[in-house]
């Protein structure tokens, strides 16, 4: 909320995607993940990508670091701008230095996500090997000091483990090491820390707060926890069926929401802070990605929609007066008066 | 139901903020569904299978395969045993497509009929395995503990033995007909799929269908014939629709030990090939009539088990 | 809906619904015992809602199993109506079952694939009441879970997570139970569609006079739901308590690092809430600390922790704290 | 496979010990070629030291072990790739297996010369007078203390195979190392089998027990041939230096017999010329399989194989009489069969027309048999005359009892040409109302257990030896029939009891003057086709397969009883 | 590690006894070493009795069994009944060099072979290469050995020498040398080996290639492959260092176990290629009916083939960390 003007879609940004469009085959038809994303991750700050399960975060995701499934997925639309290149366009070998380096990732299962016959300061060390010309040994130095960073305790035995061997919260550590080993520009983390307990989800919050504070960089975080946006991010993006339908600061976000989606599922988490009553609801189910409805993809839940909704894909437009808050609702006013 | 009127979410429309609309639910949410009628897993898994081309194009050769054993007597210019002795050993031409055998038999007729043996041995051994398969499988990993102790340890010990060794001696311990051999092959068959299904079971059985049929009291028989069984229908399918092409070729290298089904009065793929295989420069038509049907249709029958893997069971990637 | 109350086979309807006390569960792997669930006790009034929280591996579901006689319990006492489960012979089993039902966590391995959701929902119609009219039974009871009744030819894998937890919701409802234990089923659910399992629980629970155990390990659901909440720690109940009692004033430390660990969905609180920090691990169940299970992350474990276990003692009327210092801590009240 | 052609058929019933059967060639073998004159051609520059080079052969079973006295030596393979080459003989057999003195012998011992005898008391005497050259390849001359060591030793070893006729023996008089007086207590009509093979005495004794010696070795040798190594997987033969009859000095500098116990891998080896020679079993299609450089000759070999009717069959539905067993012999065509067993590798293929002698040895076997052609008439008016009636003109006899006319049949399983030819009888006798019930076993099953027991058939299929001497009492012995009384230890397996029968057979073996003894069995020929205890079909061949490209002189000894490769000595490697 | 090797022994000896003796049993019930004496005519009944005395072969069975176990299990592997009591350990020893220098070159060639198609296959999935390697692999399982063998022996032997003019044939087609090679030639040896090797290989190649196929299309597809791709480390090193390296895990286990199945194959192979090993050698003691080598040859197998599960399960456990032995390993990867 500090740089207003860079939240400004279309001012440079560290990673920008612009009308991204992802395709993958399935067994029964061909599935748009991401239909038309744009959004802007700008230097130093935290973004989170909020939608429910399937709505096609991790497959964004994925599309910028050009990781799609070998022969499924594709990117068949739009691009993904790293300092102004574009990714899709990228040479393989290009790619490979930029994962890792400049863009790093983390998954959100960090069991099956690390080699489960590896181990764990070894993984570390291919990743720094990877892209510097380090000796072994140096490496592995780097790699118990970056668990030591993340809170591992007992860095070097812990090193020489395998990823069965530890916890939940710590192999997410270890991932987390892992992934800011060379200090990379992005990171994205995709849902970090669903598979964890609350309590173990704050303390891996917690340290990967630290290190984004340490490490300098921007951070595009997926989740589909309002509370931890609400806790962790600057802006958030909700997405909704593969296209982002509300974009913009927590805070504008959180406390007007101008996409009926938004509302309703703002209004339909039972909360901790809260009085118990009946809990609003959104009806029905989300839609399939692969023939999605016409028009407004949230028009058939919706308690706004008319008719246009069905037929008119509303366009994504800056909310006029508020810093930066971008909607894609036909019905914005109306809601966002409510 | 005493309640009528929009279901019980009903009741809710003035708190709505956003104006959600008192959809009853139901009508809401069947718009969500794809199909207006419901498709069966098994529609699934045979549109699953359709499309795939070398399961399908062997499914319909091997269908003509079949066709042409079960209608044998119909089909065949001649019979299996009737012989010419004025056409010993001659090669292919007008009366005899497929040429004759020592005999003067045709022996494309003897192909067909012999394809009726080969496949019901192949076809009643995949059969006789998978059921005594699944039995075990389904009662060692449903009830565990020492019935499960005691049938794997069986399972494996016969698993373990030197497979050939013992259909050798247990074939010359028997006699030479074609239920012999259907006994002897079907007995050392049935483990791997005992193997399969257990552990199938043992996962299967943690999942909460199971423990909520259970919860709900549903008997044990009842449980494994409505809940375990039509969900190990994929590997069950798949292995025994691999044992038919092993047993086929089994049979056939019975034969060529001279442990087969007697050549005498029955004509299978096995002992046509098994018994006239030195034939294969100076009669080359003995040969490869036979050995192409059983080259043929076990090849079918494994691509055919490919795509009944891929299709019935999307998630077992093993072979 | 009302219950066929002839039926009844369970006991006379004086004291609590259902009684669980010093239920243990131990699981020996060739190694260690794992013990699941060690020593827990509760009792939940008819119509009451008790949620049972705590993080994963605590012990939550086996202590819903055991409940069930879906494990054998290696020691303790659970009373149904006064009567006694733990012992009952394997026949009468299935009779207690009838009068339970349980929801679980995952709607996708609740159903089985193969079956048609008429089949589903009707099996337990069909085993108690085989000669019934099933197929309008089952259309009533979709119906009541908010399905639309022609759905009851379709297979699972046709619906939604959320409908299908409504097929498992009408599954558990069939044989008309008095108590339903709910396994987590919403944590696997999205966010919008849970509110709508939970909303039709509390309808469910309004219409039919339904007595629920609900276990969770989202305190903000329990909190929702439930008057009465027990958190678990490592086998053991650590606190339980009215709604109030514990969300507003935990005694125990567990209790508070949990509450104050989840995440509100609230700019403003970011600054706002202040967090107990736990360090350190979770302890392995193979392996729990002496004493006080929780003592190796405990902000106010004392030498006394490590060597004794504390009771949970009743404090209050009402509001057990297993905990040596519960009355001394100042735990601030969340959030 | 293949194979079993050769293997069940050897392993049933093998070769007899020394004396081994006999057969002449002339008849079925394609004219021979002239034996090999090694003067007489252009690779024989050098004489009988011959032209050098290996022969390679291929050995179709491969010997389990080489004592000639104990059970190895019952295996034919033994005999033909070992013993025959490498270890002398007092009487042999010629190529067309008639008797006559082997070069260890200055003669056969006949009354004339004086060397047979029978005294007034009915003892008997034969004095062998062994060849002055006959030595060792030690250089030691052979004396009559080998013969004496070769008796003792035939009784003495344990395990001993053969002990027929050295029983009667009662002492080897040696006072004259060169001549061998042998004294039996009662005349012994088969003697010419004996001492076959001559054991040195010098060598193996003085123990006369030899079961534990020359199990996987025979380091000495009298014969052509001496062994230079012998193991699983090859046997190599070197001309023995010192061996004295210059007629059968071998011409190559080696022979290596290699085991190919699978018909296909033989002919395929001898296809590719891996192996120079073989001498198979017959195998079905082998005249095809043979062409190109392949040459073969056929010959009689040493068993003859026919339909055993087992009168005491238990699966009997009915008695199986006379008139059945002929009525079923009145209903084959045995041409045919024959010509369908063996066409493929005899031209003419020939019945075997005597019930026990093999046609092509001396003047035993008759054409008894011969009225046994396909006959309607004979067959209905045999069944009639027993209460059989065909109801159904195309169906089967049927008997008072409503019993159908029902054969169980039994051989062994897996042989192809068995099987043909039950196949081939099956659609014969339909005509004829004769229905079967194939059942076949395999040969340890049908042979140890089923065989002994009389629990078989009532018709078996099977070849049984013979032995150039017409030597048959054990099949038709009455006492021999096995039962409770002999433990089941005889070998009448057709049950067959003819006093008359079991006299004449007996006697036979006793009357050493060889018209007498014709007589006898010419009788008894009579007797069996009369009786039908079994149907003769056919004598099986033996082939003498070699590469003409790389072989020459061979082909020469397809009936010897010796083996095809008999007359190695005078083969030679081309090239 | 070694207790759990001893307690699988434990188990596995009774099994081995039980085994010994079925084979024992059936050995005499199939053909005994006196068979070929039956019909020879010139070998009276009494011979044939006193031989049957020698051998033993007229005492009770469980005293024959009793007698060669004792034999047996003292490392006396007996003298053989049908060779004229020699004595058996060298034959045997003979044949299972024989045959595990076949089996070793086989499975060599095979994985080399079978492996490379196998990834080849998984990380090409769907192309031509892949489907003709599908093809060919099931091809490989659909040709009865024995023909194969033949193919192979007429090829090599016969067509290729005459298609390339007359000549010694391109590769021997049986025995294990030539023809009067006196003492040890290395490339005779290995010129010998080629053919029953190729035609016990094609079908290995097969299994294992689809084996390995399987095994790396699961991998491939694992998480833990995507992480490697985000971390920027070249395919080649995701594919052999990260994907080959778990896929080999169940491959490496389950090419072990399938040597049970191998030995089928190879009395196939060794019977067309007159190979003097352990599968030639039981067919011929089966046919001579000499249990004294019957039993050894099927002990051996038996033997080897528990050694190789054995191996197996220790061998999961020390390729993947996780598997903790005592589980059952096989369950684990059905899973
Ligand atoms: N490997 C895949 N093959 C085919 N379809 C896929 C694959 N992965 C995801 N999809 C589909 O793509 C769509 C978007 O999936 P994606 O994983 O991006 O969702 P998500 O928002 O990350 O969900 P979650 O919160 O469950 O992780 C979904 O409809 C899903 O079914
Ligand atoms: N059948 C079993 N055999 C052995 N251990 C078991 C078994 N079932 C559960 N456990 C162990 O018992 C402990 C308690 O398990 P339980 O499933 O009751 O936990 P939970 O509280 O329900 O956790 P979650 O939130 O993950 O569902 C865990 O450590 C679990 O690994
Ligand atoms: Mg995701
Ligand atoms: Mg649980």
């Amino acid at each position: 909320m500090n740089v207003p003007d860079r939240r400004i879609p279309g001012a440079a940004a560290l990673l920008s995607v612009r009308g991204l469009r992802t395709e993958i085959d399935t067994e029964n038809g061909t599935v748009t993940a991401a239909d038309g994303v744009s959004l802007d991750l700008h230097g130093d700050e935290v973004l989170a990508v909020v939608g429910e399960s399937g709505c096609g975060k991790t497959m964004l995701a994925l599309s910028i670091l050009g990781l799609l499934p070998r022969r499924t997925g594709r990117i068949t639309g739009g691009q993904v701008l790293f300092r102004g290149e574009d990714l899709t366009q990228a040479t393989p070998a290009r790619l490979r230095e930029i994962r890792g380096a400049d863009i790093a990732m983390i998954f959100q299962d960090a069991l099956t996500g690390l080699h489960p016959l590896q181990r764990v300061g070894d993984q570390i060390v291919e990743m720094i090997r990877a892209h510097e010309p380090v000796r072994r040994d140096a490496a592995r130095r780097r790699a118990v000091d970056l668990l030591d960073l993340v809170g591992i305790p007992d860095p070097d035995r812990r090193a020489a483990s395998f990823p069965h061997e530890l916890s939940g919260g710590m192999r997410q550590r270890v991932m987390i090491a892992m992934a800011v080993a060379l200090d990379p520009a992005v990171l994205i983390a995709d849902e970090p820390t669903t598979a964890l307990d609350v309590t173990v989800q704050a303390q891996v919050l917690e340290t990967l707060a630290r290190i984004s504070g340490d490490l300098n960089g921007s951070i595009l975080l997926i989740t589909h926890d309002f509370g931890v946006v609400a806790g962790f991010a600057d802006r958030v993006a909700v997405m909704y069926a593969g296209r982002l339908v509300e974009q913009g600061p927590v805070a504008e976000v959180y406390g007007r929401p101008r996409h009926p989606y938004t509302a309703g599922l703002l209004a339909s988490m039972p909360r901790i802070d809260d009085i118990p009553g009946r809990l609003e609801r959104i009806a029905g189910t989300p839609p399939s990605l692969i023939s999605p409805p016409p028009g407004c993809r949230f028009a058939p839940r919706c308690g706004f929609a008319t008719d246009l909704c069905g037929e008119l894909t509303p366009q994504t437009r800056l909310w006029p007066a508020d810093g930066g808050v971008t909607v894609a609702c036909h019905h914005a006013e109306r809601v966002g008066a409510g | 139901m005493s309640e009528q009127g929009p279901g019980p979410g009903g009741g809710m429309g003035g708190e709505a903020p956003v104006g959600v609309p008192d959809v009853p639910m139901g009508g809401g949410e069947t718009e969500s569904l794809a199909t207006a009628t419901p498709i069966s897993p098994w529609r699934l898994a045979l549109r699953r299978f359709l499309r795939r081309k070398p399961a399908v194009i062997s499914v319909a050769i091997l269908g003509v395969i079949v066709v042409g054993a079960t209608f044998a007597d119909q089909i065949a210019p001649f019979g299996a045993l009737e012989q010419d002795l004025d056409a010993i050993l001659h090669g292919p031409d007008g009366t005899h497509l497929l040429g004759t055998d020592t005999l003067g038999r045709d022996n494309l007729s003897r192909i067909l009929h012999g394809g009726r043996v080969s496949l019901l041995v192949g076809i009643t051994v995949a059969l006789i395995a998978g059921g005594v398969g699944t039995l075990i499988g389904i009662l060692a990993g449903y009830y565990g503990g020492l019935i499960d102790a005691t049938l794997m340890r069986l399972t494996d010990t016969l698993l373990a033995l030197p497979g050939l060794m013992v259909v050798i001696i247990a074939a010359r311990l028997l006699g030479d007909g074609t239920w012999d051999v259907v006994l002897v092959l079907s007995g050392i068959a049935w483990m791997t799929l005992a193997r399969i299904v257990r552990g199938k079971v043992l996962t299967l059985k943690e999942r909460e269908f199971v423990e909520a049929a259970r919860a709900l009291g549903v008997p044990a028989r009842q449980i494994m014939r409505r809940h375990l069984l039509p969900n190990l229908v994929g590997e069950i399918t798949v292995t025994v629709s691999l044992t038919v092409a092993a047993a086929i070729l089994a049979e056939s290298t019975l034969s060529f030990l001279g442990l087969g089904v007697s050549a005498t009065h029955t004509a299978t793929w096995g002992n046509m090939l098994g018994g006239n295989e030195g034939f294969v420069t100076t009669a080359p038509w003995l040969v490869w009539g036979p050995g192409l049907a059983i080259v043929i249709t076990a090849l079918c029958v494994n691509f055919i088990g490919d795509g009944l893997r891929d299709s019935l069971d999307p998630t077992q990637g093993k072979l | 809906m009302a219950h066929s109350e002839a039926s009844r086979p369970f006991g006379p309807e004086t004291g609590p619904l259902l009684a669980v006390d010093g239920l243990v569960k131990h699981f020996s792997t060739r190694r260690a015992t794992l013990k699941a669930v060690d020593g827990v006790s509760f009792t939940l009034e008819e119509g009451g809602t008790l949620g049972l929280v705590g993080e994963s591996g605590c012990g939550k579901s086996t202590t819903a199993r055991l409940i069930l006689r879906l494990l054998e319990p290696t020691a303790g006492s659970v009373r149904f109506r006064g009567r006694e489960l733990t012992t009952l012979p394997a026949a009468e089993v299935r009779l207690l079952r009838r009068r339970l039902g349980i929801v679980f966590q995952d709607p996708y391995a609740s159903l089985n694939p193969r079956m048609t959701l008429r089949n589903i929902v009707g099996e337990g119609l069909a085993v108690w009441e085989p000669r019934s009219d099933i197929d309008g039974r089952v259309a009533g009871l979709l119906e009541r879970v908010g399905l639309d009744p022609a759905f009851a030819g379709r297979y699972p894998h046709e619906l939604s997570g959320g409908q299908r937890q409504r097929v498992a919701i009408a599954r558990a409802l069939a044989p008309e139970p008095s108590l339903l234990i709910c396994d987590e089923p919403v944590s696997a659910l999205d966010v919008s569609v849970q509110a709508q399992i939970l909303n039709l629980l509390a309808d469910l629970r309004r219409d039919l006079g339904l007595t629920i155990l609900f276990i969770s390990h989202d305190l903000a659901v329990v909190r929702h739901v439930c008057e009465r909440v027990a958190v678990m720690h490592l086998g053991r109940i650590v606190e339980i308590g009215a709604r109030a009692q514990v969300y507003d004033n935990p005694r125990h430390p567990y209790t508070a690092a949990l509450l104050s660990a989840v995440p509100v969905p609230d700019p403003a609180h970011r600054h706002r809430r202040s967090r107990v920090q736990l360090a350190g691990e979770v302890p392995s169940p193979l392996d729990p600390p002496s004493g006080c299970t929780f003592r190796t992350r405990c902000p106010h474990a004392a030498e006394r922790c490590a060597t004794e276990a504390p009771e949970l003692a009743r404090r209050g009327a009402d509001h057990p704290v297993a905990c040596h210092f519960a009355a001394d801590l100042p735990l601030a009240a969340q959030p | 496979g293949g194979s079993d052609d050769g293997g069940s058929g050897a392993r049933e019933a093998s070769g007899t010990i020394p004396p081994a059967p006999q057969v002449t060639g002339s008849e079925t073998a394609p004219t021979p070629a002239p034996p090999a004159d090694p003067q007489s051609d252009t690779g024989g520059a050098e004489g009988a030291e011959g032209a050098g080079g290996e022969l390679i052969l291929a050995v179709e079973q491969w010997p389990e072990c080489l004592n000639p006295v104990t059970s190895c030596a019952n295996a034919s393979w033994t005999l033909w790739s070992v013993t025959a080459h490498v270890l002398p003989r007092l009487m042999e057999l010629d190529l067309q297996n008639n008797y006559r003195a082997s070069p260890t012998l200055l003669e056969e011992p006949t009354t004339a010369n004086g060397g047979l005898r029978v005294a007034g008391d009915g003892a008997f005497t034969l004095t062998y007078r062994l060849s002055p050259d006959a030595v060792w390849s030690d250089g030691t001359p052979m004396t009559s203390n080998d013969v004496q060591f070769t008796w003792r030793a035939r009784l003495d070893t344990d395990g001993t195979l053969n002990t027929t006729g050295y029983e009667l023996i009662t002492g080897v008089d040696t006072a004259d190392p060169k001549a061998a007086i042998v004294t039996f207590s009662e005349p012994y009509a088969p003697w010419r089998d004996l001492f076959d093979p001559l054991l040195p005495a010098h060598h193996l004794g003085p123990d006369t027990n030899i079961a534990d010696r020359w199990n996987d070795a025979i380091p000495i040798s009298g014969g052509p041939w001496l062994q230079q190594s012998w193991s699983q997987e090859q046997h190599v033969l070197v001309p023995n230096e010192l061996y004295w009859d210059a007629e059968r000095r071998p011409l190559v500098d080696r022979v290596v017999m290699v085991p190919r116990e699978d018909t296909d891998s033989e002919v395929v080896a001898l296809q590719t010329g891996e192996v120079m020679a073989a001498s198979p079993q017959p195998f079905p299609g082998a005249a095809e399989r043979l062409g190109g450089d392949l040459s073969f000759v056929s010959g009689s070999g040493t068993f003859i194989e026919g339909l055993w009717i087992n009168q005491l069959a238990p699966d009997r539905r009915f008695e199986i009489t006379r008139n059945v067993r002929r009525a079923l012999a009145y209903s084959l065509d045995r041409e045919l069969i024959a010509e369908v067993a063996l066409g493929s590798v005899i031209d003419d293929p020939q019945v075997l027309q005597c019930a026990g002698w093999n046609p092509s040895v001396g003047d035993w076997c008759a054409d008894d048999f011969a009225r046994y052609v396909q006959d309607m008439d004979k067959v209905t008016e045999l069944l009639a005359a027993e209460g059989w009636t065909r109801p159904d003109p195309d169906g089967l006899w049927v008997n008072a009892d409503g019993e159908q006319l029902v054969l169980q049949w039994n051989t062994v399983a897996g042989n192809k040409r068995r099987e043909d030819v039950q196949a081939l009888v099956v659609e014969m006798t339909a005509p004829f109302g004769i229905g079967w019930e194939i059942i076949n076993y395999d040969p340890g099953e049908l042979f140890q257990n089923r065989l002994p027991a009389l629990n078989f058939g009532p018709v078996a299929l099977f070849a049984n030896s013979t032995s150039p001497d017409p030597t048959v009492f054990r099949l038709y012995d009455i006492d021999g029939i096995p039962g409770e009384a002999n433990g089941f230890g005889g070998q009448n397996f057709t049950a067959y009891a003819s006093p008359e029968a079991s006299d004449l057979a007996a006697a036979i073996d006793r009357e050493v003057d060889a018209a007498a003894r014709l007589a006898l069995v010419r009788r008894l020929g009579e007797i069996l086709a009369d009786d039908v205890p079994w149907i003769p079909l056919y004598v099986l061949p033996k082939l003498v397969v070699w590469n003409s490209t790389l072989v020459a002189g061979a082909g020469n000894a397809p009936s010897s009883a010796y083996g095809g490769f008999a007359d190695m000595y005078d083969w030679r490697v081309i090239g | 590690m070694i207790g759990y090797a001893l307690r699988r022994l434990a188990v596995t000896l009774p099994v081995l006894v039980v085994i010994s003796f079925g084979t024992f049993w059936a050995a005499g019930e199939i053909s005994s070493p006196t068979a070929q004496l039956t019909l020879n005519p010139r070998i009276s009944p009494e011979a044939k009795q006193d031989y049957v005395e020698l051998l033993g072969l007229d005492r009770p069975l469980h005293v024959q069994y009793g007698k060669w176990l004792g034999n047996f299990v003292t490392g006396d592997f007996g003298t053989s009944l049908v060779r004229n009591g020699q004595d058996v350990w060298p034959f045997v020893e003979r044949a299972l060099a024989n045959t595990l220098l076949l089996v070793a070159a086989a499975v060599s060639l095979s994985l080399l072979i079978g492996l490379a198609v196998g990834v080849v296959s998984a990380i090409r999935r769907g192309s031509l290469w892949d489907y003709g390697s599908v093809t060919v692999s099931f091809l490989g399982v659909s040709i009865p050995v024995f023909w194969l063998g033949l193919m192979l022996q007429l090829f090599f032997g016969l067509y290729l020498a005459n298609w390339l003019g007359v000549g010694p044939p391109l590769l021997p087609t049986a025995g294990i040398y030539s023809p009067g090679q006196q003492g040890f030639d290395l490339l005779d040896r290995v010129r010998h080996l080629v053919l029953p090797t190729l035609a016990l290989s094609l079908q290995l190649v097969a299994v294992y290639s689809r084996y390995m196929r399987a095994s790396m299309l699961e991998v491939m597809s694992a998480d833990y492959i995507r992480t490697a791709r985000s971390k920027g480390l070249r395919e080649s090193r995701v594919v052999v260092r990260h994907g080959m390296r778990s896929a080999l895990v169940p491959v490496t286990t389950q090419v072990a176990i399938d040597i049970g199945q191998l030995v089928g194959g190879l009395i196939v192979t060794e019977r067309v290629f007159q190979y003097p090993g352990m599968g030639l050698l039981f067919l011929d003691a089966l046919e001579g009916g000499d249990y004294t080598i019957l039993l050894p040859t099927v002990m051996i197998a038996a033997v080897v083939v528990f050694a190789l599960n054995l191996v197996a399960d220790l061998l999961y456990g020390v390729l993947d960390p996780r598997v903790r032995l005592g589980r059952d390993r096989r369950v684990a990867r059905n899973v």
